[in-house]
C-alpha cells in the first residue's frame, strides 16, 4: 500500500510541477518525477506480498516456480520504461538545451510564440 | 481613324425657294415664329414682358425655345461684342432654314452708345444677314411686337430671304466676320 | 513474401549504421537512408499485394524470440496493417527525397536516423499484435518526433518541440498506465488474446476504465479538441517534411490503434466518445482556421478536422448496431479518407516549404506561371475539400449516406464543417491563383508526385464507388468529360484548342442525340448542348490570355450540365452538380475578380451541401414521383438551386462572379449555368413538392422570385459596369423564371421555360456583345465608354434587338415570356406579386437604356477612336443568336409548341391553355396578342413611315458629333459632353434607400460573427506548455469520468 | 382587310388632327388661365406645317435618324390598338391585336426608340431628359399596374373589350364609380405620363431646352410632334375605355377624351413643378396607397 501512495505521490508532484512551473528545468524534472512514480506504481502492482524475486538461480525456486516468485513481467517492463524514460529526457534536456541558447532564458512565457 | 468626323467641315449648300406649297409655307411661317431663347445684351430683357401675359406675343405664334436647332429667329438682343458675335454665328448658322434675324436697338445698328469702344461691333449686317431692324435703346416690347409684325409680312410676301442671302455671300460674310474675330477656333462651316 | 519483421528489422539496422557511417562516408550514408525506404516501400508494396491478390487470407503473424503469441511479442499484419504501411513509408519516401532536394538538416546524419525511426515506429505501432509492445513503439515513434521537430533548431521548432515533448510525455504515461493495468486485471498484453478473453466476459466496467486510460492517450496523439495545441503548433513551428511525416503517416497509424482498442470498450460509451470528440473536433478546426493567417497552421488545423472526421467515421464504423452494409461503406470512406488525406497533406505541407513567407498573403500569385505548382496545389485543396472528382468527394458521400437517418444530427455537422472548410481553402485558392505571378521554389517533385497520385487514383474511385453506390453515372456525359480533359493537351496552340472543343462538342451532341426528346432534359439538353455551342464559337478572341486549363474547363462545365440534365437519381444529379460547380469556379477564377470566385465557392458550396443533405433525406434517390414527407428535403435541395439562380438573399456572389470571371465564360454562366438552377427548382417542383400541393411554399417561392427580380433590376440601375450590370439583370430575369415556375400552373410553366431560352438568347447575346467591346475598348467601366455606334453598328444592332427583347418590348421575342407570366399570374390571382412584377419590368427600361446609352449613344471618347467592329468569330454568334430573337418575336408558338409537348410530358401539368386563333393569335381565358400580326403591323408601318420621311424630308446633312447646340459655344472634346456618369443619381435620391446593401450586411455580419466566434476559441490555444499538460489531465479526467459508467 | 387598314389609317389621321387641336385647345386654355389672348387652336398645325417643311435638317446617326420613325410608329400603334369604339368593325382598329398587357408593352416601343435617338444625337441635355423620363416613368407605373391589375382581376379579363363591356350599363357601371380608388391611382399617374405640372421636370424647357429632342429639327420634330400628339390621343383613349366605360359612338369618344385631356390640363396650369426625386417619391406614396385600397378590396373579396 506504500508504494501505491508513494507512486501516486510521486506522479502528483510530477504533474504539479508540469501544471504550474514556469521553469522548463522544473518542467522536465516534473516529467522525470512522473516517470519515476509510473514506474514505481507498476513494479507495486507486480509485487505479491511474501514472495521473492524473479531471478531463477536459487535451486528450490526451480520448482513451482510461479507460486514462490513475484510477477517477472512488470519488472521486465519497468526495465523497458526506465530506458525510455532516460532516452526521453536526454532528448528533453538537449532540446532545453537548445532553447536556452536562442533565448538565454528558461522562463516558458518566453517561449509561446506560437498559439492561436 | 483621325478626328475629322468632330465637326463637319462642308460648305452648306445653296438652297432653292419655291415649290407648290411656297405659298402655304409662307404663311404658316410666318404665323409659326420660335425664337431661340438666347439674349445677347441688355436688350433681352424686354424679351421677357414681350413674351409673357402683359404684351403675349404668343399670339403672333411666337415662342421662345430652348435650342438653335429648332428656331426660327435669332434676336440679336443689343450691343455686340466680339466675344459675343463669335456665339451668334455659331447659333445662326446652327439654326436650320429657312431662318431670319431680328436686330433690336441702336447697337447692331451702330454700335449706338457703345459705338467707339474697342470691343464693340458697330454694324451687324455686315456678318450677320439682318431681316428687320427695330430701333430704340432700347425698344420697349410694343416696338418689338411690331418688328415682328414687319417680318411677319416679309415673311409672308417671300421677302424675308436673309437666310438665302447668308449662303450664297457665305465667303464675304466669312471675311467680315474673321476681320473681327481674330482668333477664330470655330469649325469653318457651322452645323 | 516478405516477412514484415524484416520491415522493421532493416530499418532498425540500417538506422543504426547510418549514425556511424555518416561521420566517415556521408554519401553512403544517404544512400543507405534511401535504400532502406525504397526496400521498405517495396516490401510492405509486396505484403499488401499478397493480400489484394488473395494469396494471404489470413493476417501474417510473426512470433519474436521463440515464444508463441499470448506468452510471446508478435507481429500481427493484415490488409489493412499493410496498407498502412505502404502509405507510412511511401509519404516517408516522397519526405525523404524532398529533403535530399532542399537539403538535410544539419547535422544530417541525425536527421536521417531519426527520420528512419519515426517510419519505423509508426510501422511497428501499427504492425504489433503487443500492447507493451505498442508503447514501446509508441515511445520510440515519440522520441524520433521530438528530435525531429527539433532538428531544424529555429525557435518556433524548439518551442514546438519541447511543448510535443512535454504533452507526449503526459500521454505516453497514460498509456503505460493503461497497459499496466490492462495486464493487470486480464493478466494478459496480446490484443487478439485479450480480445478473446473479453467475449469471455471479464468484468467490462474495470476494463472500460483501463481501455479509456490508453485511449484518453491516444486521443492526445489524435490531435483531439482542445488537446491539440501542441500539434497546432508543431505544425506550424517544424519543418514541412517532419509534419508531412507527422501528419500523413504517423498520425494514421495512431488511428489505426484507436480502432483496434476502441473494440474493448462497451460499444454505447465508444460510439458517444467518438462523436463527441470527432464531432467537436472536426467543427472546431474547420472553424478555427478562418482566422489563421499563417498557412502552415492552417493545413494544421484543416489535418485536426480530418482526423476529427476520421474518430467521427470511427464511431459509425465500429457501431455493430448498424446495418453492415452501411458499416462497409463507412470502412471504405476511413479508407479514402485516409488515403486522400495523407497525400494531399503531404503535397501542401511540402507545397508551402516552397513558398517564401508563413503567411497567406504570401502565397499571392504562386499559381500563376507555376503549372507544377498549380496543379499539386488544385489536386490536393480539391482532394481535401472533398471536391469532385477526387476521392475526398466519394468519402464524404459514402460516409453521408452510410449514417443512418436519426443521426442526421451528424450529417448535417459533417456537411457544416465541409462548407466551412471551402471557406477557408479557398480564400488560400484565391489569393494564390491571383495578384501577380510570383516565384514558387522548385522543389516540387515531391508534392507533383503525391498529387498525381490522388488524381491517377480517380478514375479506379469513381469506377469502384459509383458502383458501389448504385449512382448510375451517364456513360456517355462521361466519356465526353474525359475526352474535353484531353484537350488540354492541345494547350501549346489556342487555336487548335479551340477547334478541339467545338469538334468536341459537335461530338458531343452526335453522341447525345437519342436524348433530344421532348420532356423536360431534353429540353434543357437541347439548351446546354446547342447553347454552349453556340458561345463556345465567341471564345476565340483574347483566349491567348487565358490559361490552357480554360477550354478543358469550359466543356467539363458544359458536359456536366448535360449530366446533370440526364440524371435519373438524385445523387448522380448531385455528382454532376458539383463537377459543373467546380469546373465553373476554376472558370471563374480566371478573371480578375478578388473576391468573387471565392464567393461563388462558398455559396455554391453551401448550396450543394444543402443539396446532399436534403437528398439524404429523401426517402428514394430516384427522380420521380413518390410521396415525400416534410418540407425539408425541398426547402434544402432547392437552396443548391436557388444559388445557381442567384435568387435573393443567396445573390451577393452573383455581380462579382459574372462581372468579373472571364469574359469568354460569362455568357455561358448567365445564358446557361443559370438555367441550371431553373432546372432544378422545376424537378423540386414537379417530382418533390408536387405541382398542385405545397401552396404556401411555392408563394414563398414566387415572392422570393419577384423581390429578386425587383431589387436585381434595381441594382442594375444604379451599376456603372458593363458586365455587372448585365449580371443584376440576368439574376432579375432569373427571378421571373422562378415566379413561374412557383406558379406551378401550365401557363406559369410555359412563361418559364419560354423565358428560359429566350433569355438565353438575349443574354447570351449581351455578353458576347459585351465580351467583344470589353475586347476591343479595353475597359468594362460604362462612362469610359459612349458613340460606339458608330465604330460597332453590328454590334449595336444586335444589342438593340437584345434590349427590346430583354424589355419585354412586343415586335420582339422577348414579349411573349412577358405575357405569358402576367397572364399566368392574373389567372393564378396573386395580385401582389403581379403588381410587382410589372414594376420590376418598369425599372428594366432603367438600365436597358443606360445599356444602349453609355455604350454606343451620345459621344464617342476620343481613347476609343481607333476601335473597330467585334471580332468576326463574335460578331457570327451576335448574328446568330439574334436571329431567334425575330423569328421567334413573329413566330411564338415555334417555341412554345415544343413546351406543350415538355408540359405533358410532366405529371401534374399539361399543355398551357392557349387556343390559337388567326386573326386573334394566341387566345387564353384572360386576354389575347397576335404576334405576327404586331410584327407585320410594326414593320410594314416603319417601313412607309420610313420611306414617307425620306420623300418629304428637308435636305438633312450628317453633322459631326460635336455639331452639336451648346449655348452658342464650340465644345472642346467629346469628353465634355458625354453625360454618363451617375445616369440616375436623381433616382437614386428618390429610391436610393431601396438598395441598401442589407442583405450583404447581413452576410457579412455572419461571416463576422463566426469569425468572431473562431477567434474567441482558437484562444484557448494560449501556447502555454502548464495550459496544453492542463487540458490533457483535465480531459483525461473528464472521459474517465463520464465514459467509463463508473459511477 | 384592305378597308379595314384603310379605315385604321383614316383614324389615324383624324386621331392625329385631333390630338394636335387638343393641344392647341391646352394652348389656349393656358393663355386664358394666364390673362393673355394666346395663339389660335390651330397654333399646332401651323407649326406642324412649318416644322414638315422647313428647308434643312441635321442628322446625328443613324438611330437618330429613325427614332422619329419609331416615335410615330409606336405612337401610331398604340393609338391602333385601342379600340374608340367598341363593337364597331372599323373603330375598334387593331385592338385585336393584343390585349391590355400588350398595349402596355407596346407603348414603350415609340418612347425607346425616341430615347436612343435623341441619345445619339451626343447633347448631354438629351439623356438628361430621357434618364428623368425613365425615371418618372418607374415613378408612375405602380400606381398605375395597381388600378390596372385591380381591372384585370375585376373584371376577369385581360382585353380592353372586356374590360369596357364590364362597364356597360349605365353610368355608375363605370370603373370611375365602381372602383374610385383605383380611378384616383391611374388619374394621378396619367399627369406624370402626360409629364404636366407638376410632373413637367421630364421637358423642363427652362433648364435642358426641350429634354431629349434637343437636336432634333425640322421634318424630324415634325414626325415626332405628330407621334406625341397621336400617342397622347392613345393614353386618352385607354383612360376613356378603362375607367369612363369606353364610347359606344364617335361623338361620345371625343366627348369622353376631351374630359380625360382636361383633367391634365387643368392640373397643370395651377401647379409649379416638382423636382425629379420628389415625384417619383410622391406616385411612389400617395397614388399608390390611394390604389393599394382597391387593391385589397378586390384581394379580400374574391
Amino acid at each position: 500500500m506504500a508504494f501505491f501512495v508513494a507512486s501516486i505521490l510521486l506522479i502528483l508532484i510530477g504533474l504539479y510541477a508540469v501544471l504550474v512551473k514556469r521553469n522548463i528545468m522544473k518542467i522536465v524534472i516534473g516529467l522525470s518525477l512522473m516517470d519515476t512514480g509510473v514506474n514505481v506504481l507498476i513494479i507495486s502492482l507486480g509485487f505479491i506480498r511474501g514472495r521473492t524475486a524473479p531471478i531463477v538461480n536459487v535451486k528450490d525456486l526451480l520448482v513451482n516456480t510461479s507460486s514462490k516468485v513475484v510477477d517477472p513481467l512488470p519488472q521486465a517492463l519497468v526495465l523497458t520504461a526506465i530506458v525510455i524514460g532516460v532516452a526521453v529526457t536526454a532528448v528533453a534536456l538537449s532540446i532545453v538545451m537548445l532553447m536556452y541558447s536562442k533565448k538565454n532564458t528558461l522562463e516558458i512565457d518566453e517561449y509561446k510564440e506560437l498559439k492561436w | 481613324m483621325d478626328k475629322k468626323n468632330y465637326f463637319l467641315d462642308e460648305k452648306p449648300e445653296k438652297l432653292t425657294y419655291g415649290g407648290v406649297f411656297r405659298k402655304i409655307d409662307d404663311w404658316a411661317r410666318a404665323r409659326s415664329l420660335w425664337v431661340v431663347a438666347y439674349g445677347t445684351g441688355c436688350g433681352s430683357i424686354e424679351l421677357r414682358p414681350t413674351f409673357t401675359s402683359r404684351f403675349d406675343a404668343e399670339r403672333l405664334g411666337m415662342r421662345m425655345v430652348g435650342t438653335p436647332r429648332q428656331a426660327d429667329v435669332l434676336i440679336i438682343s443689343g450691343y455686340l461684342t466680339v466675344k459675343t458675335l463669335k456665339r451668334v454665328i455659331r447659333v445662326y448658322e446652327q439654326m436650320q432654314s429657312p431662318k431670319y434675324v431680328v436686330a433690336l436697338g441702336a447697337c447692331p445698328i451702330n454700335g449706338g452708345m457703345y459705338y467707339d469702344s474697342y470691343n464693340a461691333i458697330n454694324q451687324l449686317d455686315l456678318y450677320l444677314p439682318v431681316d428687320v431692324w427695330i430701333t430704340g435703346c432700347m425698344p420697349r416690347p410694343e416696338a418689338i411686337l411690331a418688328g415682328f409684325k414687319r417680318l411677319q409680312e416679309l415673311i409672308d410676301s417671300g421677302r424675308a430671304d436673309g437666310w438665302k442671302k447668308y449662303i450664297e455671300n457665305l465667303d464675304w460674310y466669312r471675311e467680315n466676320q474673321r476681320k473681327i474675330i481674330k482668333n477664330w477656333k470655330m469649325p469653318n462651316y457651322n452645323w | 513474401m516478405v516477412n514484415p519483421i524484416v520491415i522493421i528489422g532493416i530499418t532498425l539496422a540500417s538506422a543504426f549504421f547510418i549514425g556511424i557511417l555518416q561521420a566517415y562516408a556521408k554519401v553512403w550514408a544517404r544512400v543507405i537512408f534511401i535504400l532502406t525506404l525504397v526496400f521498405d516501400l517495396l516490401a510492405s508494396g509486396i505484403v499488401f499485394y499478397g493480400f489484394l491478390s488473395g494469396e494471404l487470407a489470413r493476417p501474417i503473424s510473426v512470433k519474436i524470440g521463440g515464444f508463441p503469441p499470448p506468452i510471446g511479442i508478435n507481429l500481427l499484419v493484415g490488409k489493412a496493417e499493410a496498407a498502412m504501411a505502404v502509405l507510412i513509408f511511401s509519404v516517408a519516401f516522397l519526405g525523404a527525397i524532398h529533403w535530399f532536394v532542399k537539403g538535410l538538416p544539419q547535422p544530417e546524419g541525425k536527421a536521417m536516423v531519426l527520420f528512419l525511426l519515426l517510419s519505423l515506429g509508426a510501422t511497428g505501432i501499427t504492425f504489433t499484435g503487443d500492447f507493451f509492445n505498442l508503447f514501446v513503439f509508441i515511445e520510440i515513434t515519440s522520441i524520433a518526433a521530438y528530435g525531429l521537430v527539433a532538428s531544424s533548431r529555429t525557435k518556433g521548432a524548439l518551442e514546438a518541440a519541447f511543448k510535443y515533448m512535454v504533452v507526449g510525455s503526459i500521454s505516453s504515461t497514460f498509456i503505460l498506465l493503461g497497459v499496466v493495468f490492462l495486464y493487470k486485471a486480464t493478466g494478459s498484453l496480446n490484443m487478439m488474446d485479450i480480445a478473446g478473453k473479453l467475449l469471455g466476459g471479464i468484468s467490462s466496467a474495470v476494463l472500460a476504465l483501463i481501455t479509456l486510460l490508453i485511449l484518453s492517450g491516444l486521443l492526445v496523439e489524435l490531435e483531439v479538441f482542445p488537446i491539440n495545441g501542441w500539434a497546432l503548433d508543431v505544425y506550424q513551428g517544424a519543418d514541412p517534411v517532419v509534419v508531412a511525416l507527422l501528419a500523413g503517416a504517423a498520425v494514421k497509424a495512431f488511428y489505426l490503434v484507436f480502432l483496434k482498442t476502441a473494440g474493448f470498450l462497451p460499444l454505447s460509451s465508444f460510439f458517444s466518445l467518438a462523436l463527441i470528440f470527432g464531432g467537436s473536433t472536426y467543427l472546431a478546426g474547420q472553424f478555427f482556421a478562418w482566422r489563421q493567417r499563417d498557412v502552415r497552421r492552417l493545413f494544421g488545423y484543416s489535418s485536426v478536422a480530418q482526423l476529427g472526421l476520421l474518430i467521427l467515421a470511427a464511431g459509425f464504423f465500429l457501431n455493430s448496431a448498424l446495418a453492415s452494409q452501411s458499416r462497409l461503406m463507412i470502412g471504405a470512406a476511413i479508407v479514402l479518407l485516409i488515403f486522400n488525406h495523407s497525400f494531399a497533406k503531404t503535397s501542401l505541407f511540402l507545397l508551402a516549404d516552397n513558398v517564401k513567407g508563413s503567411n497567406v498573403e504570401d502565397w499571392a500569385g504562386t499559381l500563376r506561371g507555376n503549372p507544377l505548382f498549380a496543379f499539386s496545389f488544385t489536386s490536393s485543396v480539391f482532394s481535401i475539400a472533398g471536391i469532385p472528382p477526387m476521392a475526398g468527394f466519394w468519402a464524404k458521400v459514402l460516409l453521408i449516406f452510410a449514417i443512418p437517418r436519426q443521426y442526421s444530427w451528424a450529417v448535417a455537422l459533417i456537411l457544416i464543417g465541409a462548407l466551412a472548410e471551402v471557406v477557408y481553402y479557398f480564400h488560400l485558392y484565391r489569393v494564390a491563383s491571383q495578384g501577380e505571378g510570383k516565384e514558387a521554389g522548385g522543389n516540387l517533385f515531391s508534392p507533383f508526385v503525391s498529387s498525381l497520385l490522388l488524381v491517377v487514383s480517380v478514375p479506379m474511385v469513381w469506377g469502384i464507388f459509383s458502383r458501389k453506390l448504385s449512382i448510375p453515372l451517364n456513360g456517355q456525359v462521361l466519356l465526353l468529360l474525359g475526352i474535353s480533359l484531353g484537350i488540354y493537351l492541345l494547350g501549346f496552340s489556342r487555336p487548335l484548342q479551340w477547334l478541339g472543343s467545338l469538334a468536341t462538342l459537335g461530338y458531343g451532341i452526335y453522341v447525345l442525340l437519342p436524348h433530344f426528346k421532348p420532356d423536360l432534359s431534353g429540353f434543357f439538353l437541347a439548351l446546354v448542348l446547342f447553347g454552349g455551342g453556340a458561345l463556345l464559337i465567341a471564345t476565340y478572341p483574347g483566349s491567348k490570355k487565358l490559361p490552357s486549363t480554360f477550354y478543358p474547363a469550359y466543356l467539363v462545365v458544359v458536359f456536366s450540365m448535360a449530366g446533370v440534365v440526364l440524371s435519373s437519381t438524385w445523387l448522380s444529379l448531385f455528382v454532376f452538380w458539383e463537377v459543373m460547380t467546380w469546373s465553373s469556379f476554376l472558370l471563374i477564377n480566371m478573371g480578375e475578380g478578388k473576391k468573387a470566385a471565392w464567393l461563388y465557392a462558398i455559396f455554391s458550396a453551401a448550396g450543394a451541401y444543402a443539396m446532399l443533405g436534403g437528398i439524404y433525406l429523401l426517402p428514394s434517390l430516384r427522380i420521380g414521383v413518390g410521396k415525400v414527407p416534410g418540407l425539408l428535403p425541398a426547402v434544402l435541395i432547392s437552396l443548391a438551386f436557388l444559388v445557381k439562380m442567384a435568387t435573393a438573399p443567396l445573390h451577393i456572389w452573383a455581380r462579382d462572379a459574372y462581372g468579373e470571371s472571364a469574359h469568354q465564360f460569362t455568357p455561358l454562366l448567365s445564358g446557361i449555368m443559370s438555367k441550371m438552377g431553373v432546372f432544378g427548382t422545376a424537378l423540386v417542383v414537379v417530382y418533390i413538392l408536387g405541382v398542385s400541393s405545397n401552396p404556401v411554399f411555392r408563394y414563398f417561392l414566387g415572392w422570393l422570385g419577384v423581390l429578386t427580380a425587383f431589387f436585381m433590376t434595381l441594382l442594375a440601375v444604379f451599376q456603372d459596369d458593363l458586365k455587372k450590370l448585365l449580371a443584376y439583370s440576368s439574376v432579375a430575369q432569373v427571378g421571373y423564371i422562378l415566379l413561374g415556375v412557383a406558379l406551378g400552373t401550365p401557363l406559369g410553366w410555359s412563361a418559364s421555360l419560354y423565358h428560359t431560352v429566350n433569355h438565353f438568347f438575349f443574354k447570351a447575346l449581351l455578353f458576347v456583345a459585351a465580351a467583344g467591346i470589353i475586347y476591343r475598348v479595353g475597359t468594362s467601366y460604362l462612362p469610359q465608354m459612349g458613340g460606339l455606334i458608330r465604330r460597332m453598328p453590328l454590334t449595336f444592332f444586335a444589342t438593340l434587338l437584345a434590349i427590346i427583347s430583354l424589355a419585354g418590348i412586343p415586335p420582339l421575342s422577348g414579349f411573349a415570356g412577358k405575357w405569358l407570366l402576367y397572364s399566368a399570374l392574373i389567372e393564378k390571382g396573386w395580385i401582389f406579386i403581379t403588381v410587382v412584377a410589372f414594376l420590376a419590368s418598369t425599372l428594366a427600361f432603367l438600365y436597358c437604356f443606360k445599356i444602349l446609352h453609355s455604350v454606343f449613344l451620345g459621344q464617342l471618347q476620343e481613347e476609343n477612336f481607333n476601335v473597330k467592329e467585334v471580332p468576326l468569330t463574335v460578331a457570327l454568334v451576335e448574328v446568330l443568336l439574334l436571329l431567334p430573337l425575330i423569328i421567334l418575336g413573329a413566330f411564338p408558338r415555334l417555341l412554345l409548341d415544343p413546351i406543350d409537348k415538355v408540359l405533358s410530358s410532366l405529371p401534374g401539368l399539361s399543355p398551357a391553355p392557349i387556343h390559337y386563333g388567326r386573326v386573334m393569335g394566341a387566345v387564353t381565358k384572360l386576354g389575347h396578342w397576335n404576334a405576327l400580326f404586331l410584327m407585320v403591323f410594326f414593320a410594314g408601318s416603319f417601313l412607309i413611315a420610313l420611306v414617307f420621311f425620306a420623300i418629304t424630308s428637308a435636305r438633312i446633312r450628317k453633322v459631326g458629333q460635336l455639331d452639336v447646340g451648346y449655348s452658342g459655344e464650340v465644345p472642346r472634346s467629346a469628353e465634355d459632353l458625354h453625360f454618363g456618369y451617375g445616369l440616375y443619381e436623381h433616382f437614386r435620391k428618390a429610391v436610393g434607400w431601396l438598395i441598401y446593401p442589407l442583405v450583404t450586411k447581413v452576410w457579412k455580419g455572419i461571416y463576422e460573427g463566426i469569425n468572431a466566434l473562431a477567434e474567441m476559441g482558437r484562444r484557448i490555444y494560449t501556447g502555454d506548455v502548464n495550459t496544453y499538460a492542463a487540458y490533457v489531465i483535465a480531459l483525461s479526467i473528464i472521459i474517465l469520468y463520464i465514459f467509463s459508467g463508473v459511477k | 382587310m384592305w378597308s379595314k387598314i384603310f379605315y385604321a389609317f383614316l383614324t389615324l389621321l383624324g386621331g392625329i388632327a385631333y390630338g394636335l387641336l387638343l393641344g392647341g385647345i391646352s394652348r389656349k386654355i393656358t393663355a386664358r388661365m394666364q390673362n393673355r389672348r394666346g395663339p389660335t387652336v390651330w397654333q399646332n398645325f401651323i407649326d406642324l406645317w412649318k416644322l414638315f417643311r422647313k428647308k434643312t435638317a441635321v442628322s446625328h446617326g443613324v438611330m437618330f435618324y429613325l427614332a422619329p420613325m419609331f416615335r410615330l410608329v409606336g405612337g401610331a400603334g398604340t393609338f391602333l390598338l385601342v379600340p374608340i369604339v367598341i363593337d364597331s368593325p372599323y373603330l375598334s382598329n387593331f385592338s385585336f391585336g393584343g390585349d391590355l398587357i400588350v398595349i402596355m408593352y407596346f407603348m414603350v416601343l415609340g418612347c425607346l426608340g425616341m430615347a436612343l435617338g435623341a441619345a445619339e444625337s451626343g447633347h448631354p441635355h438629351a439623356p438628361i431628359g430621357v434618364t428623368r423620363g425613365l425615371s418618372q416613368m418607374a415613378g408612375y407605373e405602380l400606381p398605375f399596374v395597381i388600378s390596372v391589375v385591380v381591372l384585370m382581376i375585376a373584371d376577369k379579363t385581360a382585353t380592353v373589350e372586356g374590360i369596357v363591356r364590364a362597364q356597360q350599363g349605365g353610368i355608375l357601371h363605370w370603373h370611375l364609380f365602381t372602383h374610385p380608388f383605383a380611378a384616383a391611382a391611374a388619374f394621378i399617374s396619367l399627369l406624370g405620363m402626360m409629364t404636366s405640372y407638376p410632373f413637367q421636370v421630364v421637358l423642363a424647357p427652362q433648364e435642358i431646352a426641350v429634354g431629349p429632342p434637343t437636336e432634333y429639327s425640322s421634318t424630324f420634330l415634325s414626325y415626332m410632334f405628330s407621334g406625341r400628339s397621336v400617342f397622347a390621343m392613345a393614353k386618352y383613349l385607354l383612360f376613356m375605355d378603362l375607367f369612363l366605360g369606353g364610347a359606344g359612338s364617335l361623338l361620345e369618344a371625343f366627348a369622353k377624351t376631351f374630359l380625360v385631356f382636361l383633367w391634365p390640363l387643368f392640373i397643370t396650369n395651377v401647379f409649379p413643378r416638382f423636382r425629379l426625386e420628389q415625384s417619383v417619391r410622391f406616385f411612389w406614396t400617395w397614388p399608390t396607397f390611394i390604389g393599394l385600397v382597391d387593391l385589397l378590396r378586390i384581394s379580400l373579396m374574391r
